[in-house]
């Protein structure tokens, strides 16, 4: 199965994500969803708007990708990050991995959140009533 | 020579790229250095930012040839 | 938000399970999913069965659900087990919780699923062709 | 005494719940000596069997009341 990463900017479906990493061999399945939080250091969110070097982030995250499969010998692999506005409530980022065993795909998934977190180049914009901070700059 | 910008770098310098003067040799560093020089209010986040060519992150220094993409990254908060 | 845990006869719909605990505070949510596999100590797997000491086990996952939404600060929290045939692929087990970051959200989903298979009174037997093995018994 | 089983000693057993003869101030463990009694085939199974009354792993022996609901645990796997 080939690993799935993509960037996107129409709404996340779990559900689709999850359906792409099915598999007969695999026991475990975990997922990891990142959404829009209603307050951050202390005040309202409104919404966060996300932007990404996108062909970086999709060679980053498929190199990611790549060391996470050989290394958890997973079945299955999706990581799909959005772009544009994110409302709160909604998914900015999903990660999925099957895998033999729960260790396995747990481990998996949050290498996966963790290495694309730190390395991948996409930006996240927070917007407060009449404020904006780009996060990290 | 054209570097891409993003994220809090693109609203500072007011466009998602922008033209830097190099002279031949020039390497990431000088990218960073001619960017800070030009948009005075980069300086507190130049010790902070990368650069990428051809969509890699570079060592500090990497000589740069023309025809390489040059991108300035500055920390990422994605996920 | 109430836990949300339960024992069901039925296929487990991940979606319900999302969407139960989904919460504005939550910037990270988990979900393990645990699957038949199609093969077991070498042999092909035809389905598993399921049987469970219901109050019990309802009982003792409560139990866990509490302790992990304490330590974790949970927002969101369901833990469904499936009793009964389930075919290869199908789930037997999804936990999924939302948490405010998610180091907490992977930490409770884990200790969750690690709990539940340690005390839950929950037996599975493996059905391979015109074989059947109780697992652990 | 009615004694609930579950899973592989249900199928040893043939049946989801068997009477235990128990004198006055039986305790789980007296349960378990009854069981492997009554069915040899639980045996070597007896090591691994835990006792839950009300609904609750017991720590053995404990001394059962009557009314008390009294199952044996095979090892679980759930999950």
């Amino acid at each position: 199965m080939q690993d799935i990463v993509k960037i996107v900017r129409e709404k996340i479906n779990p559900d689709e994500i999850l359906a792409s990493v099915a598999d007969d061999r695999a026991g475990g399945t975990a997922v990891f969803i990142g959404t829009t939080r209603n307050h951050s250091q202390g005040a309202p969110v409104e919404y966060v708007e996300y932007e990404a070097y996108e062909p970086m982030a999709i060679g980053i995250m498929t190199d990611i990708a790549r060391t996470a499969r050989f290394r958890w010998e997973l079945f299955g692999l999706s990581a799909v990050h959005r772009v544009g506005r994110v409302d709160v409530g909604e998914a900015g980022v999903v990660i999925a991995v099957s895998a033999a065993h729960r260790a396995g795909a747990f481990e998996a998934c949050r290498y996966l959140i963790d290495a694309v977190k730190k390395d991948a180049p996409i930006w996240k914009k927070e917007v407060y009533a009449g404020k904006q901070t780009w996060v990290g700059l | 020579m054209r570097v891409l910008v993003f994220g809090g770098v693109r609203e500072i310098v007011g466009s998602d790229s922008v033209e830097v003067e190099l002279a031949g040799g020039a390497t990431s560093e000088d990218v960073l250095n001619a960017l800070a020089a030009a948009h005075p209010a980069l300086g507190r986040w130049r010790p902070f930012l990368r650069v990428a060519v051809n969509r890699q992150y570079a060592p500090e220094p990497t000589r740069l040839s023309p025809g390489d993409e040059i991108a300035v990254i500055p920390p990422v908060s994605g996920g």
